[in-house]
């Protein structure tokens, strides 16, 4: 029970600082691809603490609360995320030994799916509650983007789970580390998956939600203060569920902690590669794409794996 | 106990009268049909218990069958002259405040003889004496379409008068070769020496009997003259014809088939000609904006279920057959009469004129959509039994052709709910026309006279429909008494 | 030719009724189709009083001086044919008079022109 | 078009009418041998041979007409009123129309001529009914007589017709009483259309029970029926 | 004799509510409203005493049997229910509108007739009520007038359609097996050859599927949903197209059995897989049809497709997982869209008749009980955890998956993907964004119409937080048909692997709600602002015009809607026209020249003749 509650407490802890650390990471990588020295890595923290004594304004109760639902329900999300570790015979230490997931038995991965809306239907609604059209916009893309992207994801998923017949990510994880990872035994998902991270990631050349230079930030447009610091956070979260899912379901998660996290920032890296060199699409062209060749690869794999079966 | 002859006497009698009455006192005529009907209504229920044993084999004239003509009043003949008095009766009530114009005494003498004329049919057990009140009931006919003598009238009554004339010649070559044949006109002694005749030499005898009681029956190449005919006539009379008239043809063609010939090897195509004549009919009513010819295509594809029913030749099929006899005749005739007085107040027969009707004649409406909902053969009411019992007997072969059949059947069925289905939209919610005066709810709904016999239609539509026991009880016997030869033949000849 | 010599009075009637079924099926004159009607009738009768027809018989008619009855001619298609003749009578009438308010509504007789129910 | 298919199909009739009355005749004709068992009834065999006795008429056709086929002949007059009163209903409207141009009085000798035929037909043909249980002949045949001279009446001495509504009077009561002697026939003996009365001896005028009762009441009924038909006709005419 | 007394007491308040409304309108309102919450209490009353009643004693030869099983009760108590809320809710909406007495008595019969369908022990009593249920809600529907009879008409011929198979299908039953008690019949059915049982699922399967709607029977829904009453869309689309699916449960599970269903059909080509397909395949085009509409009820109807969809893959899955996930999530989307039809319908009474979703918007601050309602609805609707909509789908998905059918489990989630495309554009387009300057004037909705909202909102949260409860029905109900039992807890599944906690999901998002909460509450105050003191690129949004709605996912729509074409409307349509097409050319068999008429005759004789010479048919 004690290391129940300590994982409980310890994942979005984890999650929390990975995630500030990695959006300040973005930022510096970002910029020494642009040959300029970017900001220090801590940038983020000053950020939000600078935006937490902002004075702000508030539309109302939706508004804020489509904040505080969005960061619930990524932290909740990390809860369900296991984050390195074997499925060690439990009352063993829980950092070295012993899967670091505290909500394992609940549902696996079709709740991580789910919960996985969670944040971007919270702020869909937060930002619909004011009256900025420019975040309706936004929220128009940020749905389409999300369909766009959910089909070849789901395809993924699936694939994995019917390849190892489960739903539940801790046995996934342990599966892999028994055998081979998911890299290897399903090749194509794992492409397909990487294909579409940068628009599960919402950065280049996916970052229409927000665009800033066209729709002033998409659905962030009146929020400001510390909605905007519990935003930030929030979208920090998110990168790190999206990337860490992507390393359980193909990395093999990590034995413990720090290998996980190891594996975390390499995909992470590997990403902002990728998007910093790309210029933004248009939601149609996001549509065409995702819908072409990471849904093809993705449904090669599935049926492959079907039929493999 | 009434003697069965009785039922034929009385209106008869009182049908002469009528005239007589109407030079002194005009006005009691009008209650002279209705009085008929109530006394052969009485004898007709007094009867049926009692027939229901043994069938009442009545002789004229004091001499034993088959030497003079003689009634034979089984389940089948007292219960459709139960069926007709009651129809009768309603549609008399009906008739006393509708028949307003014209020689209103005529009109009820008229009437009267139509009734007779379908009584008599179901009751003789002689073919000629069944010829002569076929005649007496189409020529009244012929005369009552036309009664209103305007241009509809009077064009539907000479198409009708010039097929039924061809038709009763018909009839008349075909017992002229059955008398030569047999030397007999008692259908039980015809039934009886069936046998001993070439097939050839019986078919033509059958062919003309059929094609001419066909005539009146309104199977598909022969009835033509029914929709100008239902549609042109007063509406108390498009009800009794579509509800009595067709049904007494109809009877006479099933006797011909059934207890005469006992024919079993031409039943396909009898299934045939009535699905043929179903289909034809629900597909002419599906487009008719005329909704007196629209109900009159109706009938004739609910004749055309009948005759599919007749067709499958079991006891199932003619009882399902005669639960439609007697759940088409109750509904057709609350049709007409509801819409007769919708008709009379807007003075169309559009269908478009008719929208909005549901607000200004609120138990008229209600009234006919009981009438329809029943035709389409919806639950609870009297319609759902009497197509349950048919489909069920053609499901009986357990054969896939039968299976199919029910399948074209149910087609037409669709096809009637379909247009069904509109009209009562247009009554019930459709705004009424524009030209439609606005008056006052209670001027406009029909009369008290109307409306009794409306409502107890509607109440007995629903009322069998729930319990629709209290007619299967009759049913039965009454399908065997059609299909039974033998029996029949033991009954008014002796063993 | 014996079956003409033996069916003659059939073949008459039921030429009659045939030509009373082409006037009725061609012409276009609803007093002629009465009148095809009539010649239906008429064949229809004499072919009901054919039937009771026997070669050399006598009327069924008994008088003081007595005629065996095995020599007279079927009764009951002559009673028959009587009816049929008065049924015959009444619908022609009939007709006449609905071709008199016919020719009144429309101006014409003519069977095609008079075909405002259709359909 | 018309034509070549209905001769077609009324050739597909005669072809089956021929096929029928070939071999064995049918009718009377046929019968007369004894091709038909005993067990098979023959109406006219049985009617010639014992009608005399079961009904007192000689006539036998008028025996067969008023009793044995008494139903259909009460029919046959319901018929009949049907049409008189269709006629009746059909030319209701047109009858109170005054006729375009009134027809030209007949002459002189017409119209005494017709005067003075007219009582000696209704005469003729009262005497057909009255005597239509022993002789040819009967209520329809007298009726149609009687008729004849309303119709000569029609015709020669234009203005003068028959009163219509006694004519309607008689022609109902007759129908009545038809039904009423059947029903007395029921009351009587159980049995509709009854030959109630004593049948006499045959070929005496007084015989034959009901028969010439019922047949002087379809001769009034016929001749009254014909006549109204002949008058509503005439007085529809345009 | 509760099963009698329930139906008597539904039919015959439907009556006595007619003749009240000529009385007095508030007189009616009270009675209709009584009687609906007497159903629901004589319901609730016959829990547990299972039992059959016989009703009628002879029916053309048949008795006509009234039972009371848990399966019964369930979608019993479920229709009653939302019959009752929809009552309470239409006093607002009915108020002085010309057909409200009519309204309150059809759906009371309504009800009935839905009742008597649950309750029926034999299939005749079952198509009879079956039928009643269909012509009583095609009045009801035709009732709202206009476009509503269109609707209504094409409702009632599907119907037909699917009620004249399903006779036949009766009737071939009862001619094979000669009893049309339920029991006896699954008892007879088992020793059937495999076509008879191939026939009763085909036609059965054709009318009940017409009823709950499945593709590519479906096209009658989105019309009537859309036309009906608002109060009566919510019994519609909530539970009248359920029944279809209780006779899908009926035909499948205790008619025909489990075991006879597996084995109707060959290799992939099973009756079952069949079925699987069309539940997916209504589960993904509904769903994206849904998305491009721009009317609130025609969105909700289509998404009730969709919904359909997952049922009836559910179902036709048969696993003891997908059984309780389909009958779950009937009665998930049963509490849903009744609760997203009576929203809409308090938005359309309030705005006065407006249902144009480009026409509103920002009324969540005028109705913000409807709106917190409705945003739970349809939370539920997309199967957000802690809705009743999670624990359904969560359990077909994994039936789905566990069971190796991948591509049946992708077509069920992005159906969920498309619901949540279409419960955004909604909730948005009505109660978020701008509020139109023609809408100023909009108060909040009427009691009696937030109280049945606010109670189907309750039940939401309480089934989905609490799934066991319902769950633990649904099992035994699944249980009685020989499914495999469930490990059911109060709060979800438990099993080894993937078992589901409610509990602790309920408890982690109330811990991060509260983490996040406090993360907020440690930052400055927010300055509250009105809704509309809103800014772009440094100067204010003008207000009232700029309402973002208007082909709200363009791109999306643009790209496929080329290929969501309702073609099977389409082709009924050209079915209908060709259908009339020769109707027209059938009745020009009557000319009107008498002469033809007599060659009819006359042709007819001779073609008798002509036979018999012929081919001696005699």
């Amino acid at each position: 029970m004690v290391t129940r509650i300590i994982h409980i407490v310890l994942s979005p802890l984890i999650a929390l600082v990975v995630a500030v650390f990695l959006l300040g990471l973005s930022r510096i990588v970002i910029a020494r691809i642009h040959r300029r020295y970017g900001p220090p890595i801590y940038q983020p923290i000053i950020d939000i603490i600078r935006l937490m004594n902002q004075q702000s304004i508030s539309h109302g109760t939706l508004f804020e609360l489509g904040v505080v639902l969005a960061l619930a329900g990524s932290i909740v999300t990390v809860l369900f995320i296991p984050l390195g570790g074997t499925n060690a015979p439990p009352g063993s230490y829980p950092l070295a030994h012993g899967l670091l997931c505290p909500l394992s038995s609940s549902g696996g991965l079709l709740v991580v799916i789910y919960l996985m809306l969670f944040g971007p239907v919270s702020i869909a609604l937060g930002a619909g509650a004011s009256e900025n059209p420019n975040a309706s916009i936004g929220v128009s893309r940020k749905m389409l983007l999300a369909l766009a992207y959910e089909v070849p994801f789901l395809l993924v998923i699936l694939a994995i789970m019917s390849h190892y017949g489960t739903i539940s990510i801790a046995e996934i994880v342990s599966r892999q580390q028994d055998s081979a990872w998911g890299v290897f035994s399903v090749p194509l998902s794992a492409v397909a998956a990487f294909l579409i991270l940068p628009a599960m990631l919402g950065i280049r050349p996916f970052d229409l939600v927000g665009a800033p230079q066209e729709i002033a930030s998409g659905p962030l447009a009146e929020y400001g203060g510390r909605y905007l610091a519990l935003l930030t956070i929030q979208n920090g979260i998110q990168v790190f569920v999206v990337i860490a899912l992507f390393v359980n379901l193909f990395l093999g998660g990590g034995v413990n902690v720090i290998t996980f996290l190891l594996k975390v920032f390499a995909v992470f890296l590997a990403a902002e590669l990728v998007s910093a060199v790309l210029p933004r699409v248009r939601i149609e062209n996001a549509l065409r794409f995702c819908w072409t060749w990471p849904t093809g690869l993705a449904l090669a794999q599935m049926i492959i794996t079907v039929v493999s079966r | 106990m009434v003697n069965p002859i009785l039922l034929i006497a009385v209106p008869l009698g009182l049908g002469f009268i009528i005239p007589l009455l109407g030079l002194i006192w005009e006005k009691p005529t009008r209650y002279v049909p209705a009085a008929a009907m109530v006394f052969n209504l009485a004898a007709s229920l007094l009867l049926l218990p009692k027939v229901l044993q043994r069938p009442w084999v009545v002789e004229t004239a004091g001499l034993p069958p088959p030497f003079s003509i003689h009634l034979v009043a089984g389940p089948l003949g007292v219960g459709l002259s139960l069926l007709i008095a009651l129809v009768g009766l309603l549609v008399a009530i009906y008739a006393i405040g509708y028949v307003r114009e014209g020689p209103v005494a005529k009109y009820h003498s008229l009437y009267l003889f139509l009734l007779t004329g379908a009584t008599g049919m179901v009751l003789t057990a002689d073919l000629f004496n069944l010829f002569v009140f076929f005649e007496i009931l189409c020529i009244s006919s012929y005369a009552l379409v036309a009664y209103h003598g305007d241009r509809a009238g009077t064009e539907s009554s000479a198409k009708y008068l010039i097929q039924g004339a061809i038709g009763s010649s018909l009839v008349l070559i075909g017992i002229g070769f059955v008398y030569g044949l047999f030397g007999t006109l008692s259908m039980a002694d015809i039934a009886r020496n069936i046998d001993s005749v070439s097939p050839m030499k019986l078919f033509l005898p059958m062919a003309f009997l059929i094609t001419g009681f066909g005539v009146e029956a309104a199977v598909l190449p022969l009835n033509a003259w029914l929709p100008d005919a239902h549609s042109s006539a007063p509406s108390s009379i498009s009800a009794i014809l579509s509800g009595i008239a067709i049904k007494a043809g109809l009877y006479a063609v099933a006797r011909v088939l059934f207890t005469i010939y006992g024919a079993d090897t031409i039943a396909l195509l009898v299934l045939v000609i009535g699905i043929l004549t179903l289909l034809v009919g629900e597909m002419s009513a599906f487009s008719q904006n005329n909704i007196k010819r629209l109900l009159a295509y109706s009938s004739i594809g609910q004749i055309g279920l009948i005759v599919f029913a007749l067709g499958l030749a079991s006891a199932l099929g003619v009882q399902g057959a005669l639960f439609l006899v007697v759940s088409h005749a109750l509904a057709k005739s609350l049709l007409f009469l509801s819409v007769g007085y919708m008709i009379y107040r807007t003075g169309s027969m559009e269908i478009s004129s008719l929208y909005g009707m549901g607000r200004r004649m609120p138990v008229s409406a209600l009234c006919f959509t009981i009438g329809a909902f029943s035709l389409v053969g919806l639950p609870p009411f009297i319609g759902f039994p009497a197509k349950f019992t048919v489909i069920m007997a053609a499901l009986e072969r357990a054969d896939p052709l039968f299976t199919a059949l029910v399948g074209v059947v149910l087609v037409g069925t669709v096809v009637e709910g379909a247009y069904f289905f509109r009209i009562v939209q247009g009554l019930h919610f459709r705004p009424p026309p524009e030209s439609a005066t606005p008056a006052r709810a209670d001027q406009e709904e029909a009369p008290v006279s109307a409306l009794v016999p409306i409502c107890l239609l509607a109440a007995l539509i629903v009322a069998v429909g729930v319990y629709p026991s209290v007619l299967t009880h009759y049913l039965g016997p009454a399908a065997r008494d059609l299909l039974d030869k033998a029996a029949y033949i033991h009954h008014v000849l002796g063993p | 030719m014996s079956f003409l010599a033996d069916y003659v009075h059939y073949i008459g009637c039921f030429a009659l009724v045939l030509i009373g079924l082409y006037i009725v099926l061609v012409k276009t004159n609803l007093v002629k189709v009465i009148i095809g009607i009539n010649l239906i009738d008429t064949g229809v009768n004499l072919f009901l009083v054919s039937v009771g027809y026997i070669r050399m018989g006598t009327a069924p008619i008994f008088s003081e001086d007595g005629a065996a009855g095995k020599q007279m001619v079927d009764p009951v298609p002559q009673a028959l044919v009587l009816t049929a003749i008065v049924i015959g009578v009444s619908v022609v009438a009939l007709g006449l008079s609905v071709a008199i308010r016919l020719y009144e509504h429309y101006g014409t007789l003519d069977l095609r022109k008079i075909r405002e129910l259709k359909w | 078009m018309r034509k070549a298919l209905s001769l077609v199909v009324l050739l597909v009739l005669a072809l089956g009418l021929a096929s029928a009355l070939r071999g064995p005749s049918i009718g009377a004709e046929a019968n007369r041998g004894e091709l038909l068992d005993d067990q098979k009834v023959n109406f006219g065999r049985r009617y010639n041979s014992r009608a005399v006795e079961e009904t007192g008429a000689s006539n036998v056709v008028a025996s067969v007409l008023v009793t044995y086929r008494g139903l259909d002949t009460l029919g046959e007059v319901t018929v009949l009123f049907v049409a008189a009163l269709g006629l009746a209903v059909l030319l209701h409207t047109g009858r109170d129309r005054k006729s375009g141009k009134e027809a030209e009085a007949p002459s002189l000798i017409v119209f005494t001529g017709c005067r003075f035929v007219f009582p000696l037909i209704l005469l003729f043909g009262a005497y057909i009914f009255v005597h239509g249980h022993l002789t040819p002949g009967g209520g329809f045949q007298g009726g149609a007589v009687v008729a004849s001279g309303f119709l000569l009446i029609y015709l020669g001495c234009r203005g003068r017709q028959p009163d219509r509504q006694r004519l309607n009077a008689v022609e109902s009561l007759s129908g009545v009483a038809f039904v009423v002697i059947g029903l007395i026939g029921l009351a009587v003996g159980g049995s509709f259309l009854l030959n109630f009365l004593p049948k006499g001896s045959p070929y005496a005028l007084l015989s034959a029970g009901i028969i010439p009762v019922v047949y002087v009441f379809i001769g009034f009924k016929v001749g009254c029926e014909l006549g109204g038909i002949v008058a509503d006709l005439s007085g529809a005419r345009r | 004799m509760l099963p009698t007394t329930i139906l008597i007491v539904a039919f015959g308040s439907a009556g006595f509510v007619y003749l009240a409304g000529r009385v007095h309108a508030r007189v009616r309102d009270t009675l209709a409203v009584l009687s609906s919450l007497v159903l629901v209490g004589l319901i609730g009353l016959g829990y547990g005493a299972w039992r059959e009643v016989v009703y009628v004693p002879d029916f053309l030869g048949l008795e006509l049997v009234l039972r009371l099983n848990l399966l019964a009760w369930f979608f019993a108590i479920t229709v009653a229910a939302v019959v009752s809320l929809s009552t309470i809710f239409s006093l607002s909406y009915m108020r002085r509108k010309e057909s409200a007495n009519f309204h309150y008595s059809a759906t009371l019969a309504v009800e009935g007739a839905m009742l008597g369908t649950v309750f029926a022990g034999d299939l005749l009593s079952f198509f009879i009520f079956w039928e009643i249920m269909s012509w009583s809600a095609y009045l009801l529907i035709s009732c709202n007038r206009g476009r509503a009879l269109e609707a209504g008409l094409k409702y009632i011929i599907m119907s037909l359609v699917g009620s004249c198979a399903m006779l036949i299908g009766l009737l071939a039953m009862y001619s094979g097996l000669g009893v049309l008690s339920i029991p006896l019949v699954a008892e007879g059915m088992q020793a059937a050859s495999p076509g008879f049982v191939l026939l009763v699922l085909l036609t059965f399967g054709l009318g009940f599927g017409i009823k709950s709607a499945m593709v590519p029977l479906h096209t009658w829904l989105p019309d009537a949903h859309s036309e009906a009453a608002s109060p009566f869309s919510a019994v519609l689309s909530g539970v009248l197209i359920k029944m279809g699916i209780y006779g899908f449960v009926l035909l499948m599970y205790v008619v025909v059995g489990l075991k006879l269903l597996l084995g109707v059909g060959a290799g992939w080509l099973t009756f079952r897989h069949i079925l699987c397909w069309l539940g997916a395949i209504t589960v993904v085009v509904p769903t994206f049809i849904a998305v491009l509409q721009s009317d609130a009820k025609r969105l909700l109807a289509w998404s009730s497709i969709g919904q359909i969809g997952y049922i009836i893959l559910g179902l036709s899955f048969g696993t003891s997982l997908a059984f309780a996930g389909a009958i779950f999530h009937a009665l998930n989307h049963a509490l849903c869209k009744s609760l997203l039809f009576l929203a809409v319908g308090a938005v359309e009474h309030n705005t006065g008749g407006v249902r144009d979703l480009n026409d509103l918007g920002g009324l969540a601050k005028r109705m913000p009980v409807t709106f917190a309602c409705a945003l739970l609805a349809g939370l539920g609707l997309i199967g957000i955890p802690l809705t009743s909509g999670f624990v359904p789908k969560w359990l077909i998905y994994r039936s789905l998956i566990e069971d190796g059918y991948p591509f049946l489990a992708l077509a069920a989630l992005i159906g969920t993907w498309g619901a949540i495309l279409y419960v955004y554009k909604l909730l948005h387009n009505i109660f978020l964004g701008q509020l139109p300057e023609k809408h100023r004037e909009v108060r909040r909705a009427p009691l009696s119409m937030r109280i049945p909202i606010l109670l189907l909102g309750l039940g939401i949260l309480v089934f989905g937080v609490v799934p066991g409860i319902p769950l633990r029905a649904v099992q035994d109900i699944g249980h009685t048909f020989g499914l495999a039992q469930l490990k059911v807890t109060l709060w979800g599944l438990g099993s080894e692997a993937g078992a589901l906690n409610m509990l602790n999901i309920c408890l982690a998002v109330v811990i991060a709600f509260a983490a996040a909460f406090l993360l907020l509450r440690l930052g400055a105050k927010g300055r509250a602002v009105d809704q509309e003191d809103s800014y772009a690129a440094g100067s204010a949004v003008p207000v009232g015009r700029y309402h973002y709605t208007v082909d709200f996912y363009g791109p999306l729509s643009r790209m496929i809607s080329p290929y969501l074409r309702d073609r099977a409307d389409e082709f009924y349509y050209w079915l209908a026209a060709r259908g009339r097409e020769i109707a027209d050319l059938t009745r020009k068999v009557y000319t009107g020249y008498a002469g033809t008429y007599v060659l009819y005759i006359v042709s007819f004789l001779a073609a008798l003749i002509f036979l018999q010479l012929v081919w001696h048919i005699w």
